[in-house]
C-alpha cells in the first residue's frame, strides 16, 4: 500500500501490568528517559541507530577513500571487496560512499519537511482549535482537500509542476503532510480551549497568543513529538517511493530512495546495489518507528485512531 | 506465510511460463505505448507503420549498408532535371480489407499528410502545390498526377537526390483511401485502420497490449508468425524478468544495463542475441549563444576532454562504435576518414587557459531530460569536471526540456538522432538547415553561409557532387567550427527466445520491427 | 433526530463534494503553472514550433485558462473529459477498464492485508508480551516500514523468476493478481495488524470482558462474541479507509506489475503531461477516497450503537 | 457450625513482576455463611478486590494465587480447572463490579447480555430464556423491562445499568453474590436503591461478600466485617461489635476518616501518610510507619491474629501489649 500516512496512530497502551486493585502507585513520577529505558529498551537501541546514521551522515568525507561522484567506467558493477565493502555501481562509484551521503540527503528529507509540515500544521490546527467559526471552517475544508487528495498523487503533481530537486522535494512533502498534523492538533487544542486552566487564564484576561503559545502549544507537544517520530519514517518512504518513480532527488545528488531506483534493474545480476539502501532505509524507518510507539506509550498523548 | 502452500497449489496447476506461449504467436514487449498509428499525427513509435502499412520503397540493410528496395513500387523514373518521377505500383496488390490499391490510394495518403497538417508534413511539402494544400488554398496536390491504376507522377519543387529514400520513410506509408475518407477514428479503431501490409490491427488495448493478425490478402511470401501481442511493460528489469521466465519472445536490451547484458545474455544465450547498428547519432549540443561556449577554443576543449572510446568500451561494454562526423555508419554518405581529436585532457586544459579560462571558471548546465540517458550525463559531466569544467546537470520533465530546446534556451544536451532514412539530409538538414532549426535544437549555429549550403544539397541531384558537399560541409562544422561533438552510433541488442528461428530487425535499429521478419522453429508454428 | 441526521448526512456529502471541486480546482491550477508545453512532447523529436502551436491550438490548450476551466468542470459533469494526449483515446473509455482492473486488484490486495492483518493482530493480541507476539508484530512493522516496492521485486523473483509459479508482470488471468495483491497488501496488513493488536487488547482490559467472564464465558467465547465486535470498530473504519488508499495508491505497484490500471496511468499521465488524462485520474481517486472516508464514517455509525443514536 | 457458603482459608494471591513478587494478599482467612453478608473494608489498593477475583478465579495474568484454600459449599475452587470454574462462575458464584458505565458490553443489548448468563448455564429454549430475563430485571427494580431489554448501556443511567448487573449476577440464583464497590460510582440516591436491593437479596438467602472502602455502606449492609490493610486482615468482628469498639490503629483512623452523625468532633481526622508499596512492605507491621501508636516491637515482628472476644479478633502489638499487662 502506499506507505505514506499510514500509521495508525491509536493508543497502544499496555495497562501496566493489569494490576488492577494492588497498583504500584505513589512511586516518583520517572524521566521520559527512564522510562523508554526501563519498558521500551528498544527505542534506546532505536535512538542509539538513529545517532549513529546521523554520524554516519555528518562525517561521511572522513570514513571514506572515495568520492561519492568519481565516476569510473573501469570499475562499473563490481561485487563487494575488500577494496569496495558495498562493491560499485553502474558508473563505478563505491557503493558504501554513496550510501553515507545519502544518509544526508534521507535523513534530512525525513526530517527537514516533517518539521515544516509539523510546524504549518501545529499552527493552523491552534489557529482553527482556537478561534473556532469561520476561520476554523475554512481551515478544516482546506485540510480536507489535501487530505482527500491520494498523498502519493499529489506529491507527484507538486513535484511535476515545481520541477524535481531537493528544495522541491522538501516543499512538496511539506505540503502534504501539514493537513493531518492540523487535524490532530485542532482536535487537541478543542479539548484544552475547555480546560480548566484555560478558562482561568481568560478570566484573568491572558491574551489569546499567549494563551495559545503558553497554555495550548506545550499541552499538544507530546502529540506533536509522537506525530514528528512517525512522520519522519513515513516521509523517508515517500521520498524512495517517489525516487522510485523518478519524481524525487535528481541525480548526481545520493539519495537512498535515488540508489534503490538505479539498482533495481540489477536487482538480479548485481543484487548489492539495492542491498545496501535496502537495509539502511528499512533500519532507519523501523528505528523511527519502534522509537514512535515508545514515545507514545510513554507521553501517551492523546491520539486517536483516525 | 499463508502464501506460500496456496502458491505451492498453483504450481501444480500451471505449467512453465514458456509452455503456454501460443503457436504462431509471438510475445514482445515495449515501455511506450502508441499514441495512435496514424502516421499524419505520431512519429516515435512506428509498430503499427512497420507491420499494418506498406510503402512505396523499403529500406533494408545489404552487407552494413543501407539499401533502398522496392515495395508496393516495382519501377520508377527519374527525369532529367531530376523534378519528376514516374511510378509504377505492383500489380493485385489488395488491402487487408479486401479493397485493391491504386494510384489514387498512394494520391490520398501523401495529401493527407498535408490536410491533418500535424507530424511528417516534410516530405509531402516537396511535392508541387504541397504548400497551397497545406494553407488550404487548394483542395487537391498539384504535383501528384495520376495516369491509371497502376501508373502515376510526381513533379517536386526542387531536385532532391534523396526524395526515394524518403518514400520509405515509415510516416509515407500508404493507406486505403475508401476506409480511411469515412472512418471517424482513423488510427484509434483497428477496424477503421486498414494498410496492405502482413498483418492487420486485430486488438488494441491501449496502455496494456496491441495485437496483430496476419493479412490473408498480403501480396508478399506468408510469414511464419501469424499473431504478434505487443504489451506494454514500463520497467525494463520486469521486461528482463518476463524475458527470463519465458513471458516474451523477443526483447530489446537496450535499457538494460550493458554489463549486465554482457554478464548474462551474451554468456547464457549467446546464440540467440541479434545484433543491429542504431543507424543514428549520439552528440552533444553545445549551445552558441552561451558565454562560454560560444568561444570555439572552449568547445574544442569539451571534444578533447570527454573520452569516447572509455565510455563505448566500459559503458557500452563495445555495444557501439565511436563517430567523428555527423552522418553516421551506414548512411550514404557517411565519411569514414573524418578524424576526432585525440582524448587528451592536458590539451584540453592549455586551451582553456589559452582562452583565458582557469579551473571551475567555465560553468554552464547540461540539461537531462527525465527519462534521458543518465550514466551517459554522469559520466560526461564527471570527465568534463577532470579539466576545471563544471557542466552541471540539471533534470528537465520531458515536455519543459522540449519547449526550452525548441525556444533555443537549452544551454548543453546530450542527444540521439536516429535517422528514418537513407540521405544525409535526414541529419545535416535536422540541426543545420536554417538558423531556425539550429535554434530549435538549441545548438545556435551563427555560421548563416554553412547552413544555406546544407539546405541547397538536397537540390543537387547528381549524388557523387552531393555526397562531396555533404561531407565538406561536415568538415566545417565538426572539425573547424566544432559546433557538433559526436560521440558515438549505438549497437541495438534483441534476445529471441527458444521459440524464434531467427530474426531481423529493422534496419536502422529501432526497437519496433517488421514482425514478418521473425522467424519460429518449426514446433512453434501454427 | 430523524432530521439532524439526514442534514448531518447532508453536511457530510457537502463536504464531500467541496473538497472534490477543490482538488479539481487545485489540479487544474497546479497543472497549468507547469512550464512546457505538453503538445511538444507529443509531437516528439521531428516537429517544429508553428506545428506544435498548430496542434496546442486545435485542442484548446490556447484558450484563456478560465475559459479551460469551465470547460473542463462542465465537461467533467458530463463525464467527458477530453481526449488523452498521450494515448489518443477519450479519457473516459481508458479510466472505464483501468478502473476494473484497479478495482479487482484492490479487492485482492484488500484480502490479503484484512485476512493477514487480522489474524496476525489477533494472534499477537492473544499471546500478548509473548515470543508470538514480538515475532508478529515485528513482521507487521516490517510491513509498514518495507517500501511497496521492495517487496513487489522480492515477489516477483522468488516467485516468478527463480520458482517460475507465476507472471512477473502483466495480467492475461487471476493468477497475475496473486503477486500484486501481497505486494499491495502487505503494508496495509502491517497497520491492520497493529491496530487489530492494539484494539484487542485495549479491549480485553475492558470491564465488560471481565463481567463476561464473572458469567461463566471461556476465553475463547469471551474473544468472540465479547472482544471482536468492540475491537474491530476502529479497525473497521480504518479497513474501510484503506481500501480507498488501495482503490487510489497503487501507483507502483501497478507500475512494476504493468497493470493497467488508474494508478499507472495516473504515474504516465504525469510523466507524458497529459493533462486531460490526468486531471480525470486525480478526480477518480479523490472521489474514491472522499467517498471511502464517507463509507468509513457510515459504517462506524452503524456499527457502533453509541454512536448511531447519538447522531 | 454449619457449612459455610465461602470458606477462604490462608489464602496468599501474588503478583510476578519483572521487580520480583507483590504480595496483593497475604494469608486471609474469610468465611461468608448462608444469607450472610459479609464486608471487607480497606483503603484503596490494599488487596480487597484481589480477594473478590481469586474466589471468582479471576486473577489476571503476572498474578497467580499462591497458596490457601477457596472452597464454596465444601467444593474446592482452586484446584478446579479453567473450564470447570467456568461452570461455577455465574451459575454459584457471580460479582457485581465497581463500574456499572464500563462492565456492560457497549455494543449488546442489556437484555441479551442478562439472558447470556442462561444461555451459558442452561439450555432452555430462547422464548424461555427471554422470559426470566424480564423477570429478573423487574425483580431488581427495572421499570418497562419489555423497553429495557432491547436498550444498550449507553441509553440508561449509572443506577439502572447496576440494576442490569445485579440481575445479571443473580439470574442464576447463584450461593454467593460477590458485590466489589457496587455503589462506588453511584451518585447518594441510587445508593441508598442498591443498597436497599441487595439487602432484600440477602434476605432472600443469597450469600453475599461485600467489598467497599466506604465504612457507611459496610456499616448499612454488613453482618460481619473484615478490615484489611496491605494485602492482610487487620481486623474482624461483627459489624456492632467493630464499629463500637474498633482496636486496631488502623481501623481507628478509618473510623475517625468518616463524618458519622454520631461523631462528636468537627474536626475529620485522617490517617497520615499512603498506603505502602506491596513489593517493597516494611519488615514488621505494615501499618507500622503511619501507625501514631507505633512501637519498636513493630517494625520487626509482624503481629499475630488475637481474639478480643468471640466475635472480633485483631492483629496489633498493641492489644498483645495490653494483654501482657
Amino acid at each position: 500500500m502506499d506507505p505514506s500516512g499510514n500509521f495508525d496512530v491509536t493508543s497502544m497502551a499496555e495497562g501496566e501490568l493489569g494490576l488492577s486493585s494492588p497498583s504500584v502507585t505513589y512511586e516518583e513520577p520517572a524521566s521520559v528517559w527512564h522510562r523508554l529505558a526501563r519498558d521500551h529498551k528498544i527505542s534506546i537501541v532505536s535512538i542509539v541507530v538513529i545517532l549513529l546514521f546521523v554520524l554516519g551522515a555528518i562525517f561521511a568525507p572522513l570514513l571514506t577513500p572515495y568520492e561519492y561522484d568519481a565516476v569510473s567506467l573501469s570499475e562499473r558493477l563490481m561485487p563487494p571487496s575488500p577494496a569496495h565493502l558495498f562493491g560499485t555501481d553502474e558508473v563505478g562509484r563505491d557503493v558504501l560512499t554513496r550510501m553515507f551521503y545519502g544518509s544526508r540527503m534521507s535523513l534530512l528529507i525525513g526530517i527537514i519537511p516533517t518539521m515544516l509540515s509539523m510546524a504549518i500544521g501545529t499552527f493552523v490546527g491552534m489557529i482553527a482549535g482556537y478561534f473556532g467559526g469561520k476561520v476554523d471552517t475554512i481551515i478544516m475544508r482546506i485540510a480536507d482537500i489535501v487530505m482527500s487528495f491520494p498523498s502519493m498523487l499529489l506529491a507527484m503533481v507538486v513535484v511535476y509542476t515545481l520541477g524535481g530537486g531537493t528544495f522541491n522535494v522538501f516543499l512538496t512533502m511539506a505540503l502534504v503532510g501539514w493537513a493531518g498534523v492540523a487535524r490532530v492538533v485542532r482536535s487537541e487544542t478543542l479539548k484544552l480551549k475547555e480546560s480548566e486552566y484555560v478558562e482561568a487564564a481568560r478570566i484573568m484576561g491572558v491574551r489569546r497568543f499567549r494563551i495559545i503559545v503558553r497554555h495550548i502549544l506545550p499541552n499538544c507537544l507530546p502529540t506533536i513529538i509522537v506525530l514528528f517520530t512517525l512522520d519522519i519514517p513515513a516521509a523517508i518512504l515517500t521520498e524512495s517511493s517517489l525516487s522510485f518513480l523518478g519524481m524525487g532527488v535528481q541525480p548526481p545528488s545520493a539519495s537512498w530512495g535515488l540508489m534503490v531506483n538505479a539498482g533495481r534493474a540489477f536487482l538480479y545480476h548485481a543484487p548489492w546495489l539495492c542491498f545496501a539502501p535496502c537495509l539502511a532505509i528499512m533500519v532507519i524507518v523501523l528505528a523511527f518507528n519502534y522509537l514512535g510507539d515508545g514515545l507514545r506509550d510513554v507521553l501517551d498523548p492523546h491520539l486517536q485512531s483516525q | 506465510m499463508l502464501v506460500a502452500p496456496l502458491c505451492g497449489l498453483l504450481a501444480q496447476g500451471c505449467a512453465s511460463q514458456a509452455d503456454r506461449a501460443k503457436r504462431g504467436s509471438v510475445v514482445t514487449a515495449s515501455a511506450t505505448e502508441m499514441s495512435t498509428m496514424d502516421m499524419a499525427h505520431n512519429d516515435s513509435v512506428y509498430w503499427a507503420q512497420l507491420n499494418i502499412f506498406d510503402r512505396l520503397f523499403e529500406t533494408r540493410m545489404v552487407d552494413g549498408q543501407a539499401t533502398v528496395v522496392n515495395s508496393l513500387c516495382t519501377d520508377y523514373r527519374r527525369s532529367e532535371d531530376g523534378l519528376t518521377y514516374d511510378f509504377t505500383l505492383r500489380e493485385g496488390v489488395l488491402f487487408s480489407n479486401g479493397d485493391p490499391l491504386t494510384s489514387s490510394d498512394v494520391c490520398y495518403s501523401f495529401s493527407r499528410l498535408l490536410t491533418e497538417a500535424a507530424a511528417n508534413t516534410e516530405i509531402p511539402l516537396q511535392i508541387k502545390g504541397g504548400e497551397a494544400l497545406m494553407k488550404k488554398e487548394a483542395d487537391r496536390l498539384e504535383g501528384f498526377r495520376i495516369k491509371d491504376n497502376t501508373h502515376f507522377s510526381i513533379v517536386l519543387e526542387a531536385p532532391n537526390g534523396g526524395f526515394i529514400a524518403e518514400l520509405s520513410s515509415p510516416a509515407m506509408s500508404i493507406v486505403n483511401e475508401r476506409v480511411t475518407r469515412t472512418a471517424k477514428n482513423f488510427g484509434k479503431e483497428p477496424t477503421e485502420t486498414i494498410g496492405s501490409g502482413p498483418y492487420y490491427a486485430a486488438e488494441w488495448v491501449p496502455n496494456d497490449h496491441f495485437t496483430l493478425r496476419y493479412n490473408e490478402h498480403y501480396w508478399g511470401e506468408e510469414p511464419t508468425v501469424k499473431e504478434a501481442v505487443r504489451r506494454i511493460i514500463p520497467d525494463a528489469s520486469t521486461q528482463d524478468l518476463m524475458f527470463q521466465n519465458g513471458e516474451m519472445d523477443i526483447i530489446s536490451l537496450s535499457e538494460i544495463d550493458s554489463l549486465i547484458v554482457q554478464r548474462s545474455y551474451k554468456t547464457e544465450r549467446a546464440s540467440q542475441i541479434v545484433h543491429n547498428q542504431q543507424i543514428g547519432m549520439t552528440f552533444v549540443a553545445l549551445n552558441e549563444t552561451n558565454r562560454f561556449l560560444k568561444d570555439v577554443r572552449v568547445r574544442k576543449a569539451i571534444c578533447m576532454a570527454i573520452d569516447v572510446n572509455d565510455i563505448v568500451h566500459n559503458l557500452m561494454c563495445d555495444d557501439g562504435m565511436r563517430q567523428n562526423g555527423i552522418i553516421p555508419t551506414g548512411i550514404w554518405g557517411h565519411n569514414d576518414k573524418l578524424e576526432g581529436p585525440p582524448f587528451d585532457p592536458d590539451g584540453a586544459r592549455a586551451l582553456l587557459a589559452e582562452a583565458g579560462y582557469h579551473d571551475g571558471d567555465v560553468s554552464f548546465e547540461l540539461a537531462l531530460s527525465s527519462n534521458g540517458p543518465q550514466l551517459l550525463y554522469e559520466t560526461v559531466s564527471n570527465q568534463l569536471s577532470k579539466i576545471g569544467v563544471k557542466a552541471n546537470i540539471k533534470v528537465y520533465d520531458k515536455a519543459a526540456f522540449m519547449e526550452k530546446r525548441l525556444a533555443g534556451e537549452v544551454e548543453s544536451f546530450i542527444g540521439t538522432w536516429f535517422m528514418d532514412y537513407n540521405d544525409p539530409a535526414n541529419i545535416m538538414a535536422v540541426f543545420f538547415g536554417s538558423p531556425e532549426r539550429s535554434k530549435g535544437r538549441s545548438i545556435c549555429y551563427p555560421n548563416v553561409d554553412i547552413m544555406q549550403r546544407v539546405s541547397a544539397a538536397k537540390h543537387i541531384v547528381d549524388d557523387e557532387r552531393r555526397k562531396k558537399e555533404y561531407q565538406d560541409l561536415e568538415r566545417k562544422i565538426v572539425i573547424e567550427d566544432r559546433a557538433w561533438i559526436p560521440l558515438y552510433e549505438g549497437t541495438r541488442l534483441f534476445c529471441t527466445g527458444d521459440r524464434v528461428e531467427s530474426f531481423t530487425p529493422f534496419w536502422a535499429g529501432y526497437e519496433d520491427f517488421c514482425v514478418k521478419d521473425v522467424v519460429l522453429k518449426k514446433e512453434a508454428r501454427a | 433526530m430523524k432530521g439532524s441526521k439526514a442534514s448531518n448526512l447532508l453536511r457530510r456529502l457537502l463536504y464531500a463534494l467541496i473538497a472534490i471541486v477543490g482538488v479539481a480546482t487545485l489540479v487544474f491550477v497546479l497543472l497549468r503553472m507547469v512550464p512546457g508545453n505538453p503538445v511538444a512532447t507529443l509531437l516528439g523529436e521531428h516537429a517544429d514550433k508553428e506545428t506544435v502551436e498548430r496542434i496546442s491550438s486545435s485542442l484548446g490548450l490556447d484558450k484563456p485558462l478560465p475559459v479551460q476551466f469551465a470547460d473542463y468542470l462542465l465537461g467533467a459533469l458530463r463525464g467527458d473529459f477530453g481526449v488523452s494526449l498521450t494515448l489518443g483515446k477519450p479519457v473516459a473509455e481508458l479510466i472505464g477498464p483501468a478502473f476494473v482492473n484497479t478495482l479487482w486488484l484492490a479487492l485482492a490486495a484488500a484480502l490479503v492485508s484484512w485476512v493477514v492483518g487480522i489474524a496476525c493482530g489477533l494472534a499477537a493480541a492473544i499471546h500478548k508480551s509473548t515470543i508470538i507476539d514480538r515475532l508478529f508484530m515485528g513482521f507487521s512493522l516490517l510491513g509498514v516500514s518495507l517500501p511497496v516496492f521492495m517487496v513487489a521485486m522480492l515477489l516477483q523473483y522468488v516467485f516468478a523468476r527463480y520458482l517460475h509459479w507465476l507472471p512477473v508482470a502483466g495480467v492475461t488471468d487471476w493468477t497475475g493478481y496473486i503477486l500484486p495483491a501481497i505486494a499491495l497488501g502487505w503494508g496495509s496488513a502491517g497497520s491492520i495488524a497493529r491496530l487489530v493488536r492494539s484494539s484487542v487488547i485495549e479491549v480485553l482490559q475492558q470491564d465488560y470482558i471481565d463481567t463476561a467472564r464473572a458469567k461463566g464465558r471461556t476465553s475463547t467465547q469471551i474473544l468472540v462474541l465479547h472482544a471482536l465486535r468492540n475491537a474491530m470498530l476502529p479497525v473497521i473504519t480504518l479497513m474501510a479507509m484503506q481500501f480507498s488508499g488501495l482503490l487510489s495508491g497503487a501507483f507502483i505497484t501497478e507500475t512494476i506489475f504493468s497493470i493497467n490500471g488508474i494508478g499507472r496511468l495516473a504515474v504516465q499521465a504525469i510523466t507524458g503531461r497529459d493533462i486531460p488524462l490526468l486531471q480525470a485520474t486525480t478526480l477518480l481517486c479523490t472521489f474514491v477516497i472522499v467517498m471511502g472516508n464517507l463509507v468509513a464514517d457510515l459504517l462506524y455509525n452503524v456499527c457502533d450503537p453509541r454512536v448511531r443514536k447519538e447522531a | 457450625m454449619a457449612q459455610r457458603t465461602l470458606e477462604v482459608s490462608h489464602l496468599n494471591t501474588s503478583f510476578f513482576t519483572e521487580r520480583g513478587e507483590v504480595k496483593a494478599v497475604q494469608d486471609v482467612s474469610i468465611s461468608v455463611g448462608k444469607g450472610q453478608v459479609v464486608g471487607i473494608v480497606g483503603e484503596s489498593g490494599c488487596g480487597k478486590s484481589m480477594i473478590a477475583r481469586s474466589v471468582m478465579g479471576l486473577v489476571k495474568k503476572p498474578g497467580k494465587i499462591v497458596s490457601g484454600s477457596i472452597t464454596l459449599e465444601g467444593k474446592e475452587l482452586t484446584s478446579l480447572s479453567e473450564k470447570e470454574l467456568c461452570k461455577v462462575r455465574g451459575r454459584d458464584v457471580s460479582m457485581v463490579f465497581q463500574e456499572p458505565m464500563t462492565s456492560l458490553n457497549p455494543t449488546m443489548r442489556v437484555g441479551k447480555q442478562v439472558q447470556e448468563v442462561i444461555a451459558i448455564h442452561e439450555s432452555l429454549p430462547k422464548e424461555e430464556a427471554r422470559r426470566r430475563t424480564l423477570e429478573m430485571l423487574s425483580a431488581v427494580g427495572i421499570p418497562e423491562v419489555e423497553a429495557r431489554y432491547s436498550a444498550y448501556p449507553h441509553e440508561l443511567s449509572g443506577g439502572l445499568r447496576q440494576r442490569v448487573m445485579i440481575a445479571m449476577a443473580m439470574v442464576m440464583r447463584p450461593r454467593l453474590l460477590i458485590a466489589d464497590e457496587p455503589t462506588t460510582a453511584l451518585d447518594a440516591t441510587v445508593e441508598t436503591q442498591i443498597i436497599a436491593l441487595l439487602k432484600q437479596l440477602a434476605k432472600d438467602g443469597t450469600s453475599v461478600l461485600i467489598i467497599s472502602h466506604n465504612l457507611g455502606v459496610i456499616a448499612q449492609l454488613a453482618d460481619y466485617v473484615y478490615v484489611m490493610y496491605a494485602g492482610r486482615i487487620v481486623e474482624k468482628g461483627s459489624v456492632f461489635e467493630l464499629f463500637d469498639n474498633p482496636s486496631h490503629p488502623y481501623t481507628h483512623g478509618l473510623l475517625g476518616a468518616v463524618s458519622s452523625l454520631r461523631s462528636q468532633t468537627k474536626v475529620l481526622q485522617t490517617i497520615p501518610g499512603v498506603v505502602p508499596n506491596l513489593a517493597h512492605l516494611p519488615a514488621g507491621c505494615s501499618f507500622a510507619p503511619r501507625c501514631k501508636e507505633c512501637m519498636a516491637k513493630c517494625g520487626s515482628e509482624q503481629p499475630k491474629l488475637i481474639t478480643v472476644n468471640s466475635e472480633h479478633e485483631v492483629c496489633c502489638h498493641l492489644i498483645e501489649g495490653a494483654d501482657e499487662l
